[in-house]
């Protein structure tokens, strides 16, 4: 196997709150291969977002990384000074937003944001600055190009800035892209339009991605593998199909029964997990899930699973569903 | 109206704005208004759920607040009962509980307002309501503020039970809930449900929850009805094509086809809506006709559909 | 757009027109004209002269057009305290204010404006807190007691600055100009401190919750996930938005300026039309107090109007949405 | 009156600006219970006039903080000067917010043609800053009601000046609240449930408004003493043979040049502590009710 693009070890942010430290990621490990799709899945507030910010070095007060290596092709990027950080950040890690509303500057055009970024990173003049971002907002699919190039944010649609994001994103050419909930602020419609972008644009650039999503159908057409999180550490990851068709952990398994669906006879069903997930600084000891868990057993309170290394497709529990198939 | 019959909408639109200023007045200018809803027609029986679907600023919510009487329509009508209770549930799990009342007290209101126990009961059966939506009657002591957005959920399921409603609009009440949030709220709903057989609205953007929870769906699209159909027919035999491609659009958990099915084009500006039919300018089967023709709203064995055509939808299009 | 723009000019009319009526009915029902403008022991045939001069035979609406015409031809009557007509009496005092104003500008621009982005751009820096500190003083404290205590400093005690008046002034066409000699410039340093005292602080509060509001925005965390440049996000990305908000802010409290430029000149004794409505106000002088409503709420009401057709043009986000 | 004391845990700075605020209101009522008035004539020792502080040379016991012209003991003078000047801030505070609460609400609530018309109101009157315009009310006043008026006449007529100032800024910011809270979906709630018009406005929005409104009252107290003071110091408002901060710092004023400073700089320094408490205070009661900072977390 080659080198991985993207190799994060035992990641950890806490959160500083009267003077203590409550972690919000513990231990957070994965790879990503070159040209893969990786999907974080999870909760809102179990850890996912938080990790790809902290990989492109983002956090702010309160939050701070306390452990963890994140090596970009072997890159140790932990260890690099905020200066060449910034030289990472939109040349070799892209990132794309969540709300394509916000994630403009309202008073700067579509092309000077654009030129902008591609000037800060590559050697160009202003005019072939110009003419590559009227090409990219061609590949993106929008139409009239240098007319979106002269106008401002508020101007275009939802569908048609977050477009514009994913092209800010990877105008510079980056070897990973980190798409953050890229279709939630979306419609159904527009969010299959999104999906289908992003799908070519990796297909053609090969950049390799990491989806951030809670929206396990999102996972099951674009990711290649998954990581699921939960109360801030990753708790299974395996390939998409095999974590589909054959979840080991019990809160993987909770999270698609939870998604309505019909069954194998068309009847709709829904199966809640009870509880919820714990808060900042609420975890309880040993597994983060034992107390919403059928199978929890005294070891379950007591100690913490580690992700146990099982031929890829690993999940951080002492009782896993190994052969059951849910449906 | 019949017996059964719990509200009856017939040909309800909405327009807003189009007030014209001093200039366009003096000018003799009209203003250009925004059509929200459209000659929205249909009628909800008793014991039933009613569901609608649609994007967002498809005018959903529009006709879901004028069924509560919370907006007057512009045009047609809405016949209901008048001494009929209604109760209402919201999407935003913030913004619909008072912050400045206590959870009794806010359950407590319809009990008050309609008088539907003596005061003395009242605590008894607020405290019943707070335990049968998963809380604890001690929590009536407390402020909104210190529930998560999942039990202020429950607490306002819980002030919607106490007015006993003979009619329930369901606003997006789970829309901004996490999945397994969502499901705990959708279990609470559908056992309510079984055992009360409340006559509800239920709207949401969502399909699977949509089907889970009702017995007959509503397509809205650009604030006209296009599709009215019970629940396992809209989605094995669909006859609107913007249905067809809406149940495609959402990508569901089948890992092994990755086919992704966007809707073509963009929706258009909701405040100059395509001629004829709404939908023709994304509509894979539009021809002339339906720029020409504003399709008339059909019956079609058990639905109704805003279609000139009878298509056979009933398999998904090609990739 | 046209349309918008043009509603609001007549808009700004029908208000001007509507103070400007009110200021003439204070003229026409308050004090007795007579009594102030004629000697005790006029004639009847004086009185009568004078009635007719004045047009107070005539019905109100008739006299307040009369009002109006006086105004747009340079008429703007007669000062009840000394009889003289009030229109010359603004003229040759309303260097003085001007010059004053724009001292107090240049003092914000120099001082408020950098001291606003330092706390915005590093609001945990020892500068930002101690400025912060400090301007809570200066949004709190009385303009007079600025005055006072900088009198009480600077001019009793240090002696470096005179206490009153504008020193000495060269004529140059009709302006009278007080920056052209040693002592003008001293004396128009306290006063302009004591005006600019109040909108230093609130440009620097400003500037400073708008850089950090910006700052936290989701576009300027897309811009650093972007890798641009620290000094390119706040210089550019940042500042555009902030500075926008701020000129809006400042230009709207013009009004409180000029309130405050009344008593910036009560307190030093500046020769401005400041210190002339003061004088008015005591001595119930009516002609002359309505006459600087009228001049007041023309600027306030021009000056906002001039920012709200001008803000689209800067700002993309209201290209459209005016019409 | 939980929510107060823990509106102040942990927080040294609105602390001290509610005592210092508790303290001087004790200074203010209690002192000129006990001492003669020294604007009247007992209260006057001329053989003590600029009778210097304590601690320069000439200064005695008996007035720690000197006296004026008039051989008024100054901390005597000021406690008077205080009262007055905390009595017309307040009372002009609820004029404005009586006026200015009531339209507002109004205007907010039933909207439409009603709300056009107080609101345009508002807009011609907001032409002028309220500083301007108490000038110009009390300049008015003054020339309806004559030159020669009582001292009693002048304070009411400084108090209607600056309550009619501000009724607008009160007005405005009820309104706005009131929009606000009109549209959240709790007020749907109650209508959906069959509350009238009036139960929604007193039972639920009213509540909800409170406390913008206490806030802005706080914040306009020490305004409201702000221009007290500036109208009485400009020769407006209070007369000097009355006492109130403006006036006493008016009379001090005269012999600033001449080296008495303390009969200026006292009463000056008393009315900044005065004012930055309550500003101190307003601002940590907006930080505190303020719902972006508090809440949903």
């Amino acid at each position: 196997m080659s080198e991985p693009v993207l190799k994060v070890r035992d990641l950890s942010v806490v959160l500083e709150r009267n003077g203590r430290d409550f972690p919000v990621l513990d231990g957070v490990t994965f790879d990503i291969a070159p040209g893969e799709v990786l999907g974080l899945v999870g909760e809102s507030g179990a850890g996912k977002s938080m990790t790809g910010i902290a990989i492109i070095d983002l956090l702010v007060p309160p939050l701070r990384r306390t452990s963890g290596t994140i090596a970009l092709s072997g890159e140790r990027l932990d260890q690099l000074s905020a200066k060449r950080m910034r030289r990472v950040r939109g040349k070799r890690i892209g990132f794309v937003f969540q709300d394509p509303m916000t994630s403009l500057n309202p008073v700067l055009s579509i092309g000077r944001q654009l030129t902008d970024t591609m000037r800060r990173h590559l050697p160009l003049t202003r005019g072939e600055a110009r003419e590559r971002a009227i090409a990219w907002l061609t590949r993106v699919g929008l139409a009239n190009p240098p007319r979106v190039f002269a106008a401002a944010p508020h101007e275009l649609s939802g569908g048609q800035r977050q477009r514009i994001v994913i092209a800010l994103a990877l105008c510079a050419e980056p070897d990973l892209l980190i798409a953050d909930e890229p279709t939630t602020a979306l419609d159904v419609s527009v969010q299959a339009h999104m999906l289908t972008l992003l799908r070519e644009l990796h297909e053609e650039t090969g950049t390799a991605m990491m989806l951030i999503t809670h929206d396990l159908g999102v996972i099951a057409k674009m990711a290649d593998r998954v990581a699921v999180f939960y109360a801030g550490r990753v708790i299974e990851t395996a390939p998409t199909g095999r974590l589909i068709g054959a979840p080991l952990h019990p809160y993987t398994a909770g999270l698609m029964q939870a998604t309505p669906a019909p069954d194998a006879d068309g009847a709709m069903r829904v199966r809640a997990i009870p509880g919820a997930m714990p808060g900042i600084g609420a975890l309880p000891p040993g597994c983060a899930f034992h107390p919403r868990c059928e199978r929890a057993q005294a070891i379950c309170r007591e100690e913490r699973p580690p992700l146990a290394d099982a031929g890829g497709h690993d999940a951080a529990c002492y009782f896993p569903l190994v052969e059951e198939v849910v449906s | 109206m019949s017996l059964d019959d719990v509200l009856i909408l017939n040909a309800v639109s909405k327009a807003y704005g189009g007030r014209a200023s001093m200039i366009e007045k003096a000018f003799g200018r009209r203003p250009k208004g925004l059509q929200a809803v459209r000659e929205v027609s249909f009628t909800i029986r008793k014991g039933e759920v009613m569901g609608l679907v649609g994007e967002s600023g498809c005018g959903k919510s529009t006709i879901a607040r004028m069924a509560a009487g919370l907006l007057a329509p512009t045009g047609g009508e809405i016949g209901r009962n008048a001494a009929m209770r209604e109760q209402m549930i919201f999407q935003d799990p913030f913004s619909s509980l008072n912050p400045r009342w206590r959870v009794r007290d806010i359950v407590a209101e319809p009990i008050r307002t309609h008088r539907l126990r003596p005061k003395k009961a009242i605590d008894e059966r607020v405290a019943e309501l707070l335990r049968q939506v998963g809380l604890s009657p001690e929590d009536g002591a407390k402020f909104p503020q210190a529930f998560s957005g999942g039990q202020r959920q429950r607490i306002s399921i819980a002030r919607a039970l106490a007015g006993e409603p003979d009619f329930l609009i369901l606003d997006e009440p789970t829309s901004a809930l996490d999945v397994s949030v969502q499901a705990q709220i959708l279990d609470l709903l559908r056992g309510f449900q079984a055992e009360l057989h409340l006559t509800s609205l239920f709207i949401t953007h969502n399909l699977p929850v949509v089907r889970l929870m009702a017995d007959r769906i509503g397509v809205v699209y650009l604030g006209e009805l296009v599709e009215l159909a019970p629940t396992e027919t809209i989605f094995h035999r669909p006859r609107h094509p913007y249905t067809r491609l809406l149940i495609d659009a959402a990508p569901d958990l089948d890992a092994t086809d990755r086919s992704l099915h966007p809707i073509p084009g963009d929706l258009p500006d909701p405040s100059d809506p395509p001629s004829g039919c709404v939908f023709r300018t994304r509509c894979p089967f539009a021809n002339e006709r339906c720029a020409a023709e504003r399709p008339e709203l059909r019956t079609v064995e058990t639905g109704q559909v805003r279609c000139h055509y009878d298509l056979d939808l009933s398999q998904r299009a090609a990739a | 757009m046209i349309a918008h723009t043009t509603e609001r000019i007549l808009q700004t009319v029908l208000v001007l027109l509507a103070i400007s009526f009110i200021a003439f009915l204070l003229v026409a029902t308050l004090g007795d004209p007579l009594t102030s403008l004629l000697p005790p022991d006029a004639s009847i045939a004086d009185r009568q002269d004078l009635i007719m001069r004045l047009g107070l035979d005539e019905p109100l609406l008739t006299r307040f057009l009369h009002f109006l015409n006086g105004m747009l031809h340079g008429d703007f009557g007669i000062s009840y305290r000394t009889q003289d007509d009030i229109g010359p009496m603004i003229a040759t005092r309303l260097p003085a204010t001007i010059e004053l104003a724009f001292a107090s500008l240049l003092v914000t621009l120099f001082v408020g404006v950098p001291l606003g982005i330092l706390c915005g751009v590093r609001p945990n820096g020892i500068i930002s807190r101690g400025v912060m500190l400090v301007s809570i003083a200066g949004i709190t404290l009385p303009n007079f007691v600025v005055g006072v205590l900088l009198i009480a400093i600077f001019s009793v005690h240090l002696g470096w600055f005179p206490s009153f008046g504008r020193g000495d002034t060269v004529q140059i066409g009709g302006w009278t100009t007080g920056l052209l000699t040693l002592s003008g410039w001293r004396a128009i340093i306290l006063p302009a401190i004591t005006l600019a005292a109040f909108q230093v602080t609130f440009v620097i509060r400003m500037l400073r919750t708008q850089l950090l509001e910006v700052g936290q925005s989701e576009h300027i965390r897309f811009a650093r996930a972007r890798g641009l440049s620290e000094r390119r996000i706040w210089s550019t990305y940042a500042m555009r938005n902030a500075l926008l908000p701020t000129i809006t802010m400042l230009a709207l409290q013009l009004g409180n300026v000029i309130a405050f430029s009344v008593v910036t000149e009560g307190v030093f004794a500046w020769p401005g039309i400041g210190s002339l409505f003061l004088q008015s106000i005591q001595a119930a002088d009516v002609p002359v107090i309505a006459i600087y409503l009228i001049f007041v709420g023309a600027i306030f009401m021009i000056i906002n109007l001039v920012v709200e057709l001008i803000y689209p043009l800067v700002d993309p986000r209201l290209k459209r949405s005016g019409a | 009156m939980r929510g107060l004391a823990e509106a102040f845990r942990g927080r040294p700075g609105p602390i001290v600006a509610a005592t210092l605020i508790v303290l001087l209101v004790v200074y203010a009522f209690v002192l000129p219970l006990v001492t003669a008035d020294p604007f009247s004539m007992s209260g006057m020792s001329i053989l003590d006039a600029f009778s210097p502080p304590i601690w320069m040379d000439g200064g005695q016991a008996t007035m720690p903080f000197g006296a004026d012209d008039q051989g008024r003991n100054l901390i005597t003078a000021m406690a008077y000067g205080l009262r007055t000047s905390i009595m017309v801030g307040a009372i002009s505070v609820v004029i404005g917010l009586v006026i200015g609460g009531a339209l507002g609400l109004v205007a907010g609530f039933v909207g439409g043609r009603t709300d056009a018309i107080i609101m345009r109101l508002a807009d011609v009157q907001l032409a002028y800053p309220a500083l301007l315009l108490a000038m110009v009310i009390d300049g008015i006043a003054t020339a309806i009601l004559g030159r020669g008026r009582s001292n009693e006449m002048a304070i009411a007529i400084v108090i209607v000046s600056i309550g009619i100032a501000f009724w607008v800024q009160y007005a405005r910011t009820i309104r706005s609240s009131v929009m606000v809270e009109r549209d959240q979906d709790y007020v749907a709630a109650a209508r959906v449930t069959g509350r009238s018009n009036t139960a929604i406005l007193i039972q639920h929005i009213l509540p909800n408004v409170m406390a913008p409104v206490l806030v802005i009252a706080t914040i306009n107290l020490g305004i409201a003493i702000i221009t007290e003071a500036t109208l009485s110091f400009l020769g407006i408002g209070i007369p000097p043979t009355y006492p109130s901060l403006g006036s006493l710092i008016r009379n001090g004023n005269n012999f600033l040049q001449s080296g008495e400073w303390w009969i200026s700089v006292f009463p000056c320094l008393l009315l900044v502590a005065l004012v930055v408490a309550v500003n101190v205070l307003g601002d940590h009661l907006r930080d505190h009710f303020n719902p972006k900072i508090r809440g949903r977390t």
